[in-house]
């Protein structure tokens, strides 16, 4: 096996920078991005992605390829939740089994610019629409974890049902995030060619180092919810690595039959095997305040994205390579 | 100088609209809160890490009546129950101006 | 312990350092504030928008003797007639060190 | 009429993104950009465009025209608040009246910059000198409103009223954002040309794009004051579109006896049609604490900054090029 | 509602963790606190300004039993004593959900 | 004399946004970079610099020169913190004299950015491995000084005695800036260069230009503890311009001995002569809680750090040109 395609993320400063983040904690270091700073970079990189997602869609118009992969991205989006849930509900109650799944349907924002990052190292190419099945995958895995939840209830007031609900979907689709990028890339496609040159600068030439500080503070981050993992049993360890590897295969076996390019066949499987920690966080806070954050929140950002940065997306990857020659 | 009582209200950051909306709908007119307090509750450690303010908590201060208190007791506790967070009362004095 | 008294005072961040002057003036020597605080009140919303700290509020807490309040009482009802905001006072014990 | 002027404004994704902003406001959504950072990216805009006004200020030395225009600016800042003084006096109290007079007699650093975005897009020239008219338009107009209402006043104390000026002038003078405009101009001006050229990258090439996530933030903070407009009747309503129309006209019949160029003509207009909600508000607040800050700051920021970026700079564009061939 | 004790403790941020870990030690599991205080007291002003926080305080809260303030008073006294700060009790009552 | 060096630093915009933050001040603007803002810029140099470190150190590889300019640093380190504690001694407490020394061994960052941004103003090349020696040199200072302090003490207990050093190691060797700043440069060296030149726009081409706005926040720190010193006496006041001149005489004799480059001896020199601000307060606070910090800060920050960026830097490398040709 060849391992230089591992060895070559090592060498990428976005990876070196998380684990000095992750460092930083371990030796109790007061190193510490405030949150204003995170939350400007965070919506930057959303700002930026989408621009740029949106500019190419309107550049390439609409094409059977990318019907296939937003197709497939909606039932990735469904079908994950659904079977993790009674994966979840044999050890958990249900609101925790619930927001788990909802966690593991969604996306991480970060772990796909990541893997843009990685695919623009590689030279390999993909397309503008990977950000609208990025966009368009946040939020619907939000609301079956909510019909889950609610379904494993002893039946309650039907009115009482559907207004948790419609909560629900709003804040699903209202979330800061989802705005961002779904508006960036709406802004993309319509903006004037002209004008997104003389943004370029701002857009692309500074992206990739504001990804690298930003996935400093990711790694102190991350490194803050390793603490409360270690209170956890080895099923959830295990289940934040295997679920993320198990929907990894599944989009690769599924892509290869419908004959999906590489790079968007590696956004995708990034797409699958990602977990959220900044849409479904903030709408489970809101909707289930009774499951706990601490696990899901932890499990995602302290297990599944080191491991999908770190392994994940050269091993994605590295196989696509092998299997879609 | 006034007789009064101070409401203190700690919870979540992200639930701050369901408080001001539980006073918005009791006409308690005067609040103040501040929205990047941390802390630990029976919910786990609140330690401002991360992108949403989900682990954020929103500190309430809100100088009323008693009677106004007597109002918005019940439907405070019962939404506290559900969000989570803790409501302390104190007496006190308002300089009146 | 020693019994003393808490003023609490809430008004417009920019005018903080009024506050100050005024508690300076009476040679009142601790105090401790935080100037991100939003709230209502009579005159309308801050609720923390804009580009300048306008529509922010400063909580002050002052733990001193009650003279110390007695002497700065007038003047503070004075200022907040002014510049708006509350001024709230209650009592406790102090941890000497 | 040619309406791609409209068009093409439409499709700057500072204009786009500004659109975002209302929109995420209007859908309750959570999206929002941490007040530090919005402090930041204003104190950004000044510094550059101050920094590139010295430059070029230092570079073409002093003219005529120059001085037509500086003059020309003092006294609209003068006149404005003057007019609209009376006017708001029909139907306000002195306090609220002045505060107002003296936020449509100041300028709008953001409404400037903005429109000189647009004329580089239009390709249009313009002189450094703009930016010094700017600078010295923003506070002359507080201390008009502030002498007006203080007029009003039934008789008081001499030295009292003396203070209450020297207050106002203090504030407005030393408020944040005209002093860093100021300074940058005269650092502009200073600055050898190898160390300002050192700096471009910084305050040239990732401007643009810095405004336009700026306008995303305007669109949030306009959009927040959109809901105390309602309150509001038509008179101010109407007040804070038609003053602006009013101011435009005059400046642009003044510029076009004057014989000023095209780009510069834009720029003044565009001072005299906008209305500050930066320096204005922050010494309205401590000089007349009884003016209703909800108030002036909704009229500029979500009537008088939308209508000028969106409607205003290209129409005012479009009458100049047909005025001034 | 149940009679407790709300101690509030301000010192300097960097100090934060020793606060935590004597709350731990005492096994007082709830507390909120503010990072971001600023004021003024023997050891000088706390302006905020600054790369580090050094001249910045953090604001605790702790709605606790009386007999779990009287555990931890002696070593909040003499931690209060090492690093500078105020310790202020005051009475109240707790909405219990 | 050649006054133009001295000229061309003060047409630096880093340094003339230095005088505009005092000057800001001093008027009692309210002109403020919000302090996450502030954080932001000063881990976003460390950063840059870190990682420019880095890879040339691992470019150059290991050489006899380096192996001397880091023993030289390291050395510096240890013996100015215990010859102006001994100066120090005779006029101040034991806390207040230890942490002044410890503040003087120790090295400002920002002080050393600038003089890395006046050579290459002046086109003169430096080596990669100063930043490393920049690094090494933020720590020992501090246990030095508590060293000092702690042999001061009247005989206590042995045991407390080593866990108040060990206190101390662990703060100084945690603090954010240190770890921040060795990781970049440990980072910049294990990174691919097609990875690091991805990044450069955002670590080198804006560069200048945020340390420019950094230096107008600078100005406004440095402004705000300017108050405290008046109320020093002439003793510490010397102190804070006398030692650094020390202790640039003695670096550049050293190394004009040990044939070290005229761009690696100037900024050594500028680490002798530099005092802290970020890394010893932030140790000191915690550890020696006794000492005054108001005075530590203020001579650093309000004194030599202006003295340095101003006067020193042009004049230390006016008489390294003298002497070294
Ligand atoms: N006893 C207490 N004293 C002060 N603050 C508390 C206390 N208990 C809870 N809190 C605050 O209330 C928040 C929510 O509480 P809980 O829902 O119990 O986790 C916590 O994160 C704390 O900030
Ligand atoms: N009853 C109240 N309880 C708590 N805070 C209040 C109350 N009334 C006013 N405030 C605070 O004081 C600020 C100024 O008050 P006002 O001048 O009445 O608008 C408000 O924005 C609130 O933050
Ligand atoms: N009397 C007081 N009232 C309110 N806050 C105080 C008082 N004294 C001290 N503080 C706060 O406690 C911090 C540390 O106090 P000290 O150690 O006395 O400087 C100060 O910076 C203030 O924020
Ligand atoms: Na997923
Ligand atoms: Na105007
Ligand atoms: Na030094």
């Amino acid at each position: 096996m060849d391992l230089s395609i591992f060895l070559d993320n090592l060498s990428n400063p976005a990876i070196l920078f998380f684990f000095l983040g992750v460092f930083a904690v371990a030796i109790r270091s007061d190193l510490n991005i405030p949150s204003p700073i995170s939350k400007f970079l965070s919506y930057y990189l959303l700002f930026c992605i989408g621009l740029h997602g949106g500019e190419e869609l309107a550049h390439n118009g609409l094409t059977a390829e990318m019907f296939r992969v937003l197709g497939l991205a909606i039932i990735l989006s469904l079908v994950v939740p659904i079977y993790t849930y009674f994966i979840l509900k044999r050890r958990l109650n249900a609101y925790d089994a619930g927001a788990i799944a909802a966690t593991y349907g969604s996306i991480s924002a970060v772990t796909f610019i990541t893997a843009v990052n990685f695919l623009q190292g590689q030279e390999a190419s993909f397309d503008g629409y990977m950000v609208a099945a990025m966009a368009l995958m946040e939020a619907p895995a939000i609301i079956v974890g909510l019909v889950l939840i609610n379904l494993s209830q002893p039946k309650t007031n039907g009115t009482r049902r559907r207004r948790a609900m419609q909560h629900a979907l709003k804040e699903a689709a209202t979330n800061g995030s989802v705005v961002l990028i779904l508006g960036s890339v709406v802004i993309g496609a319509l903006a004037s060619d002209k004008h997104l040159q003389a943004i370029e600068p701002f857009t692309g030439e500074i992206f990739k180092g504001m990804l690298v500080f930003f996935l400093l503070d990711m790694g102190l981050l991350a490194a803050k919810r390793m603490g409360a993992l270690r209170k956890q049993g080895i099923f959830l360890l295990g289940f934040s690595i295997l679920v993320p590897l198990l929907n990894a295969a599944l989009v690769i076996g599924v892509c290869s039959l419908l004959h999906i390019s590489q790079g968007n066949t590696l956004l995708l499987t990034v797409l699958g095997a990602s977990a959220s920690y900044i849409a479904v966080p903030a709408a489970m806070r809101i909707t289930v305040p009774k499951a706990n954050a601490g696990l899901y929140v932890s499990m995602s950002l302290a297990m599944t994205f080191p491991f999908n940065i770190i392994v994940g997306i050269p091993l994605y990857y590295y196989v696509i390579q092998l299997l879609m020659p | 100088m006034k007789a009064q009582i101070k409401v203190e209200i700690i919870t979540n950051r992200l639930e701050r609209r369901e408080v001001v909306r539980l006073l918005d709908r009791f006409e308690i007119k005067g609040y103040t809160f501040v929205d990047n307090a941390k802390g630990r509750g029976n919910r786990g450690e609140q330690d401002g890490a991360g992108l949403t303010g989900s682990f954020t908590n929103a500190y309430f201060i809100i100088i009323c009546e008693r009677e106004d208190f007597q109002r918005i007791k019940e439907p405070m506790r019962e939404l506290l129950t559900e969000i989570g967070g803790v409501c302390f009362v104190s007496e006190g004095e308002w300089l009146m101006h």
